[in-house]
């Protein structure tokens, strides 16, 4: 299903859809590609990740068939 | 005739609903982009006592998007503006003006007198401090954020449910690219945003519906893609008992210096506006002419003395033909100053196009 | 100092947008529920020419959902104060005033002024001479409509899309319960369905993102679901070349007799308000004593004398303690009337609180 | 997946989600079903119906894992 991208995350990787990398398993290896392919996603420090419309932690599994997203924090009001 | 008419009749809502609304305390943080729609849709459904919390003055750049506000507005505070087109629309509300930026020595008071906080807020620092302040008095928090064309919504530490910090933990860098919104936005989505969190403030006061509880939702207005996510709630994240000694809240500004013509700078004083006009020239210059009221402090001097200007007001620089003036103003800018105006044309425009009996030289 | 600074720098938009925004015209039909949110935000944002067609008065169960006006403007007609107020806000649009209903007569000649059509009507007729006036003059349709806690929105005919008949070929038999919102609706709900209307009017000006064009987006704000429906257009729809001879159009307001108290007879009359006041007191009576001004038919005449009563603006009926005026009052609404009003406690009830002058019977 | 109806329809019904009957084998006879169970729906005159998001004809065939939505026209403003 691939990876949605949200607010600036998007704008930081410039596309609105990835394609997850067959190394990624789960959601700690996600943030850890996402953090080393962008840099930029660093300074967000908190990011949230949701598989299946559901805020997912760290031990997460990832499976092909998920659809995973990357909501950064957003502050404009 | 009756103003609630329409809802009374409403089949789900009715007398009993509208009561509530009227018993109801909600506390509106900032009266900017999500502000407005949240205050206007509030005011006119008839909640019983709303409280704002803003200490800006309008801005020509926030008329794009802050609907309650007019072009003669600029300089003045909006919250009194405010308050009063809210009173012009619905008397039987009482609003109360809390002409201030939210801070750490005033949060927990402010939110112990009202029933629902609503974060109308554009800075992480006002942000987590107001998760903060609503775990530590209890308070259910209407949350809204916007970017670009993107928003988010949600209702954070209702009935147990789950806190900001539930989503993001902790905030992200100070000082960079998300903070404010200088990417700009388009006027209508905060309008839309904003819409919705009036409207989950009244499913938490009436009970009807399902609020955004444990859930997150995202909207993108250039799709019309929305999408819930499901959030489940960190017992950590509602255990804090104290606010954290600074949370680095900024005000939000556009960046950049802006222009100001002589024109609109009479129009300024004519109207009271509330600002500063900082005078940069050398003393022997300002001994020959100078504009009252204003601050004099020669070129050299401003960074040395930057303790010196509000950092809550326009603030307009004005030297001999609005070269130097420039040049201190991006420096003033650069030190994090926001609306800085420089004075196009100095004071010799002024002489020329407004004050004639002023000698030039 | 740029007043669409936000979104000129908006990446997505920027100056081309915005030029393409000051040089729209938009025709808003209806300066209502939903009609207040459009014209309040594309006025914000920057459409060049803006027009407003409406011929209604303010009256006070509009104020739970019509942010735009003030209790003070009760019988004042809408368009005007609309006008009055957009232009505070943004003298930079031009808004022309429409103070009339869209008809057969009319509306064609309209259209063609115009580039995009928003329909905020709140009754069918009126939604489907809009469509069909859009298919013969080639307009995209910005519709939007709600019910209860629900809205609707689409952008019909555009781009050889579907029209609002490819959804509903027909309209409801006349006069049931579908038509004009008696059964009431929850202030804000306009909020948002006026929002997105103004968010897909961008859209069709400036070609950003994607329009709801072949689809219909349906909200249920008690739950946050938001459906889209695709939707294909139906060639024979698109076929229309005149207009039907009637359509039926409705003007809509809460239906029953409402209650005027006589302060708030005096308080109109203060207020310049326009209103009828119909006394239906025998002759005699209404030699003894009389408002004025106020319009004098004796309760048995009223029925057949009801072509001389104004179909456009409120009525107060008043006999001598308010028992035949509702009697009558009834009848009106029976009849079709809008807007009728019983002065309670009648003249009598006048002469003791408000004209101490008057002689009693 | 049943029936979702929306405005006026969940009102005459009186539910927000209709099983589907077994005789109910297209958008046909499903109006043919809804009008004779509920003639408070003929006053409607047109009504979508829409299966798996997309507007149907009345000859559309509906399988049991579809998902049926009732639109009625809504004239508030």
């Amino acid at each position: 299903m691939g990876i949605l991208l949200f607010g600036v995350a998007k704008d930081i990787i410039g596309v609105a859809l990835l394609e997850k990398p067959a190394q990624v398993r789960d959601v700690a290896s996600l943030k850890a590609w996402l953090y080393e392919a962008y840099p930029g996603l660093r300074q967000l420090k908190s990011m949230m990740i949701a598989v299946n419309r559901t805020y997912a932690a760290d031990s997460q599994v990832i499976n092909e068939q998920d659809e995973v997203a990357v909501i950064p924090p957003v502050s404009g009001g | 005739m009756d103003r609630y008419d329409r809802q009374t009749r409403l089949e789900g809502f009715g007398p009993q609903k509208q009561a509530l609304l009227q018993q109801a305390k909600v506390l509106v943080i900032g009266a900017g982009g999500l502000g407005v729609p949240v205050l206007q849709y509030l005011t006119a459904m008839g909640i019983g006592r709303i409280g704002i919390v803003e200490h800006d003055t309008v801005s020509v750049t926030n008329l794009q998007r802050q609907v309650l506000y007019h072009t003669a507005d600029q300089g003045q505070p909006k919250v009194t503006l405010a308050a009063k087109r809210l009173q012009a629309l619905n008397p039987e509300v009482t609003h109360v003006v809390h002409d201030t930026w939210l801070t750490t020595e005033n949060a927990l008071e402010l939110f112990a007198a009202y029933d629902v906080i609503v974060d109308c807020s554009d800075n992480f620092g006002t942000r987590y401090l107001v998760n903060d302040a609503c775990v530590i008095t209890g308070k259910p928090l209407v949350y809204g954020a916007i970017y670009k064309y993107e928003g988010q919504v949600s209702v954070f530490n209702y009935q147990e449910g789950a806190t900001y910090r539930c989503l993001f933990p902790e905030p992200p860098e100070s000082g960079e690219m998300l903070n404010c919104s200088d990417i700009g936005v388009l006027g209508v989505l905060p309008g839309i945003i904003g819409c919705y969190q009036a409207n989950e403030t009244v499913k938490v006061i009436t009970g009807i519906g399902t609020p955004l509880r444990n859930q997150l939702m995202t909207i993108d207005t250039l799709h019309n893609n929305h999408l819930v996510f499901n959030i489940s709630p960190v017992a950590a994240n509602r255990q804090i008992t104290a606010l954290q000694a600074n949370y680095e809240q900024t005000v939000c500004e556009v960046a950049g210096v802006q222009s100001l013509s002589v024109d609109e700078l009479a129009q300024w004083q004519e109207n009271n506006t509330h600002f500063t006009l900082l005078d940069v020239r050398e003393i022997d210059e300002w001994e020959i002419c100078h504009i009252s009221p204003s601050l004099h402090i020669p070129m050299g001097e401003v960074m040395q003395r930057m303790a010196a200007l509000p950092a809550d007001m326009p603030i307009a620089v004005l030297c001999h033909h609005g070269m130097r003036s420039r040049a201190v103003a991006q420096r003033l800018v650069a030190a994090g100053f926001k609306r800085i105006y420089n004075v196009e044309g100095g004071i010799h425009a002024w002489a020329c196009a407004i004050d004639d009996q002023m000698q030039t030289y």
